[in-house]
């Protein structure tokens, strides 16, 4: 029985394809999921892909967080079910306020496409399940708006709870305190920066994020949560 | 039902860092500007809304502003408005 | 001072005898309107009228184009049911007056020509070219192009995956932006925009319609441009790229779905142009209504609504049948559809304005905008324009005078190499040359640039920018792949167009060849000065019969193309300056192409021959020496290299390889160790034969068990092969020519754009 | 030396596409809000400046804006000054 990833669609989403492909490749199945359907169709997992959602018009992720889909994400999220955002799909998930904080310009105020170094941080998470922690992976960014910030408190918190999920070894854009990706207090939802995707096949010049994409795969397979520390 | 003209000003909370207003700030002594300091760069919204009174107007945009046009988690914003004579 | 007004169609650029011809066309006075579309039709941009006479003498055929010059795009047969699409197109002026958007829209026109064929756009790259960067307008414009390409390619999803950058003096006042587009599509969806018939509906989709760019084609691309002209200031567009993104997801879908018969772009003369050219080429009519378009300001007439370039618009023609599931599934992905017109069987091009709802048109019709007046409807109404259909596009055709330029054979007789090689004799120190010549930023890293592009979508980048060609896999195919390269050759056309041009096929053509992979087809764009000018024609001859010998020694046709006249300022007009980009397929990629680094231990070949020619090199021209003869290019010397190089690759019997073109082959060896990040120890010659860019020429990493056998391959190949040295070390070593460290070789490559770049620029 | 608050709104030139403005107007009625309408969306620039009067520091808050923080070619500016009482 083959697991079900099912993959938002907003309008301007562009990456949405490649993780289907990355999905399938792997014995997974990606579905398209567009944003005006109110139900998640029985997905084992969600992915909100990277892109320029409503053209990234107004914020990032501003506008798509409305979208009558992501009310089902959410519910989805809240039952523990496994919810990754990438790239623009972070974004989205920050604004809808599933997860904290925010992603703005930018420090060098350049759109960065390019190959970097990220940290896995902690293993407890759909994302990071079936890597090591301390594992240094090879993975594309692709953004112009990845420079996480948050209050005080917030990071407090997440530095806290272990919920920096990855960290780039080299800061590429500003980053607070180097964060790449985070996760929630429940460690199901997830959103990061760079693209496991793109980093599916050899041939692309690195499957790093394979292990990430299996990760995923195995905790939708489960349908529950990591547990613990 | 009146129209009212609103501005919005958005800006950075403080101590959210500005990446836009930084690199200004940097850019103006190589431009000869070495007395300006203090540079944010904002958004700023212009609409039109129709509403029963002034009151009305300004709950309603402000509410759309923590909706929507602002995020909270970083920024700050200020309304301005004024009634539309036909 | 104002100057005296001039009569209409002269401010509309026309001339009087143009207009005659109109006159004489219709048989009357034309009306505003009329003349208003016949100036744009008619301009050089959209008519080819200066250069149509010439263009006849490219070789366009082989047995795998699907579709020619003519069409959006040329369309070719890749294998295994794929077809893909592919042209390029200049946005150069709109970019000297805005460049962010000028860019941005030059990007977004190039790709509605693309998915307007049927196919799914899915790589973009960038030609360009600027003054030198010391200037700070230019280094404005240069920021203000990169972002305006990054920020709409990316956004609308299509990755920008190679291009090229030149900075040159002749480009100071009117840089240079060529953008290439490709697409793939199941052969059998393949379009082409046709008007079929009568009752058919013309469905305007995406965008208002507002003043953008009223007239700017023939504003923009055929007057001569004066740098900042206040004048075209109203003519700016800016662009959208999330509704191109919708528009490309609801075409194709309109398409997949055979909702469309066909879908036609909205480019230059707006919907005057797309409208009647698609009723044209079936000989039908079509009857368009300006009350029907969706305005973006009150007060719009039929005249601006018709030439108005606002962009992101399409043009789908539907029968009545389909027309309610059309509208549906634009709704769905939030595209404004109206019915603008409708197919007829007059053979005549009609706009009215408040005709449709009358006679019972169907379809959605826009409410007017904010404080605009609709037009009365009546069913009675007069047409405010009514012409043959085919008129428009045929415009005149002009045999323009061609006289090479007098101090052409002054210039060839002055080599550079003697007054060089007096300052450089052999056994001088070249170390500094060679840093001097990897931090200049002709030749410097590029990556400032393209890491503003998303160069990764579709997961199809085997080989991104950075390399020689780029390679993009066919995830749809059995392991097919793509090989693209763009070249262009200014300097070596200024002083001999038609060589000059040869160059730069060859290149473009090598480039691929590196990636393994064999010639399909070439796309050009033709960047000249203004073509009143006997000298520019002379030069846009030359280089016509230069691309079309090149194509044809090495079995290469032309499938698409684009001409930009009137590239001066002030009165100069620039070096002539072809672009050409050449596709290759590589029918199995198992695995990456070997790329450019070279590998510690490795033997160091060089394939090709070296000559003292450094006549328009740019070690020459950093010197200050513009004279002198381009290298001399010998085609069948290059097609037999091509063909040598991409079987080596195949059977992957090298570990590394780069073609040798600006600064030569001691640049290559070094863009190679930086790449290999190993140092080199060969034997070159003096400076003459370290920086000279003789054509044809590639330098292979080989592993010392493979060197016979490769050796062997060039000489069967009747391919001249020299061993150069070793790989190896820390140091570029040349002996009797220069000693640096990598580090200071990689660090004088690396930081010499970033340094330029590095903080935010004045407009100047 | 007087110091001078300047915030400097930059919107579009009338008749330039405002494709931001465009899409929130397009989002807002699926958020229940019918009565906006004009929306467009600009910068909002916030800066100090020292200067010998407020005519001086308007006319050099200007000129920074042809040059730098706003682009003529697409946007129109407008210049409010306050005097900064230390
Ligand atoms: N404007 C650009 N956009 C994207 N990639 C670029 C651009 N300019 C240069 N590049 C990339 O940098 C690399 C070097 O460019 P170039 O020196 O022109 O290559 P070559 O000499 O082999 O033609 C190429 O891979 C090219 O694709
Ligand atoms: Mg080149």
């Amino acid at each position: 029985m083959t697991t079900r990833i099912g993959v938002v669609q907003f309008p301007g989403t562009n990456c949405e394809l490649d993780v289907v492909h990355a999905v399938d490749q792997l014995g997974g199945r990606g579905e398209i999921l567009f944003h005006t359907e109110r139900t998640l169709a029985g997905v084992d997992a969600a992915v909100v892909p990277g892109g320029f959602a409503h053209g990234d018009y107004l914020r990032t992720g501003a506008i798509a967080r409305f979208s009558p889909i992501m009310e089902a994400v959410a519910q989805f999220a809240a039952a523990g079910g496994p919810v990754v955002g990438i790239c623009n799909g972070f974004q989205v998930l920050c604004e809808a306020g599933l997860l904290p904080g925010a992603l703005q310009k930018n420090a060098g105020l350049k759109f960065l496409c390019q190959t970097v170094d990220v940290r896995v941080e902690t293993a407890v998470s759909v994302l990071s399940g079936a890597a090591r922690t301390g594992d240094v992976l090879r993975l594309p960014i692709n953004h112009f708006e990845g420079n996480y910030v948050c209050s005080p408190e917030t990071l407090a918190e997440l530095q806290a709870d272990n919920r920096v999920v990855f960290r780039y070894v080299d800061n590429p854009n500003g980053s607070l305190d180097d964060i790449a990706g985070i996760c929630n207090e429940g460690r199901n939802v997830v959103g990061l920066m760079p693209h496991p995707e793109r980093a599916s096949d050899a041939v692309l010049g690195s499957a790093d994020g394979v292990v990430l994409l299996r990760s995923l795969l195995a905790a939708a397979s489960e349908r529950s949560v990591p547990a613990g520390r | 039902m009146a129209r009212y003209e609103a501005r919005i000003d958005v800006t950075h909370l403080p101590g959210i860092l500005d990446p836009q207003g930084a690199t200004v700030e940097r850019a103006l002594p190589a431009l000869g500007y070495t007395n300006v300091s203090r540079i944010s760069v904002g958004k700023s919204i212009h609409l039109v809304i129709e509403a029963e009174s002034e009151a009305a107007a300004r709950s309603q945009v402000d509410e759309m502003c923590h909706r929507l046009l602002a995020n909270p988690v970083i920024e700050a914003f200020e309304i301005s408005l004024s009634e539309l004579v036909p | 001072m104002t100057p005296i007004a001039q009569p209409l169609h002269r401010q509309l650029g026309m001339t009087d005898e143009e207009l005659a011809a109109v006159i004489d066309e219709l048989g009357r006075e034309p009306t505003e309107l009329e003349l208003a579309m016949y100036s744009v039709m008619w301009s050089e941009h959209c008519s080819y009228k200066s250069s149509r006479s010439h263009l006849g003498r490219l070789p366009t055929e082989a047995p795998w184009v699907l579709v020619g010059p003519g069409e959006g795009a040329g369309v070719l047969d890749v294998g295994d049911g794929l077809a893909v699409a592919i042209r390029i197109e200049s946005h150069n002026h709109p970019s000297a007056v805005e460049p962010y958007q000028g860019a941005a829209t030059g990007v977004g026109g190039i790709i509605r020509d693309i998915f307007s064929m049927g196919a799914r756009p899915i790589a973009l790259m960038d030609p360009l070219r600027f003054g030198p960067l010391d200037d700070p307008r230019t280094r404005y414009l240069f920021e203000g192009v990169v972002s305006g390409i990054s920020g709409y390619g990316n956004a609308v999803g299509v990755p920008t995956v190679g291009g090229e950058v030149v900075f040159d003096e002749c480009y100071t006042g009117n840089p240079l932006v060529n953008v290439l587009c490709l697409g793939v599509l199941p052969k059998e969806r393949l379009v082409l925009a046709r008007a079929e018939g009568v009752g058919n509906l013309a469905v305007l989709l995406g965008s208002a319609t507002g003043r953008d760019g009223i007239g700017g084609a023939s504003v923009l691309a055929s007057a001569g441009f004066v740098e900042g002209s206040e004048t075209k200031r109203p003519s700016v567009q800016v662009g959208d790229p999330f509704e191109e993104k919708r528009l490309i997801e609801a075409c194709l879908e309109l398409l997949d779905a055979g909702l469309a018969i066909g879908v036609q772009d909205l480019g230059a003369a707006g919907l005057s142009c797309a409208a009647s050219e698609t009723a044209a080429k079936t000989g039908a009519g079509m009857d368009v209504d300006a009350a029907r378009v969706a305005k973006r300001e009150p007060g719009m007439n039929p005249v601006e609504l018709l030439t108005s370039e606002s962009q992101e618009r399409m043009l789908a023609i539907v029968t009545p049948e389909h027309l309610d599931e059309v509208l549906a599934l634009c709704e769905r992905w939030e595209i404004r559809a109206t019915v603008a017109g409708r197919v007829t069987d007059t053979g005549r091009f009609r706009v009215y304005d408040g005709y449709f709802d009358a006679i019972g048109v169907p379809g959605a019709n826009p409410l007017p905008p904010l404080g605009d007046d609709p037009p009365e409807v009546s069913s009675d109404r007069m047409p405010v324009a009514d012409v043959p259909i085919g008129s428009l596009g045929d415009g005149p055709l002009y045999h323009r005078p061609l006289a090479p330029p007098a101090d052409l054979e002054a210039r060839q007789a002055a080599d550079p190499g003697p007054g060089l090689l007096k300052r450089f004799p052999p056994g001088s120190d070249l170390s500094a040359e060679l840093l001097d010549l990897l931090g200049s930023p002709n030749i410097a890293d590029k990556s400032w640039v393209w890491h503003q592009y998303d160069h990764q979508l579709f997961l199809n980048t085997v080989a991104g920018p950075g390399g020689d060609a780029s390679v993009l896999r066919l995830k749809e195919t059995a392991g097919r792949a793509l090989a693209l390269s763009v070249d262009g050759k200014g300097r070596f056309c200024a002083l001999d167009p038609r060589v000059g041009t040869e160059l730069a096929v060859l290149e473009a053509a090598r480039n691929v060849a590196c990636s393994g992979a064999r010639p399909l087809a070439l796309v050009n764009c033709l960047n000249f000065g203004n073509p009143e000018h006997p000298e520019v024609m002379w030069q846009f001859s030359e280089a016509v019969d230069g691309m079309g010998d090149a194509c044809r020694a090495l079995g290469i046709p032309v499938v698409g193309g684009n001409v930009s006249f009137y590239n001066e300022s002030h009165g100069v007009d620039i070096d002539p300056t072809p672009v050409v980009g050449v596709i290759g397929l590589i029918d199995r990629l198992e695995s990456p192409p070997p790329g450019i680094a070279l590998r510690a231990g490795d033997r160091i070949v060089m394939l090709g021959t070296t000559r003292r020619e450094v006549g328009g090199s740019e070690w020459a021209t950093r010197h200050g020496w513009r004279e002198g003869r381009p290298p001399a290019a010998d085609l069948e010397v290059g097609r037999l290299l091509h063909e040598l190089v991409a079987g080596l690759v195949t059977e992957r019997m090298v570990g590394g390889l780069h073609d040798c073109s600006d600064g030569g082959v001691a640049v290559a060896l070094a863009e190679m160790a930086i790449a290999g990040d190993v140092g080199f120890d060969v034997r070159i010659g003096d400076a003459i034969m370290c920086f000279s860019e003789s054509a044809s020429r590639v330098v292979l990493s080989v592993a010392a068990d493979r060197l016979n056998e490769v050796l062997g391959r060039a000489g069967s190949g009747r391919v001249p092969s020299v061993i150069l040295g070793d790989a190896g070390g820390t140091d570029l070593h040349a002996d009797g020519g220069f000693h640096v460290s990598l580090a200071d070789a990689e660090h004088a490559w690396r930081d010499a754009l970033p340094s330029i770049m590095g903080s935010p620029h004045d407009v100047g």
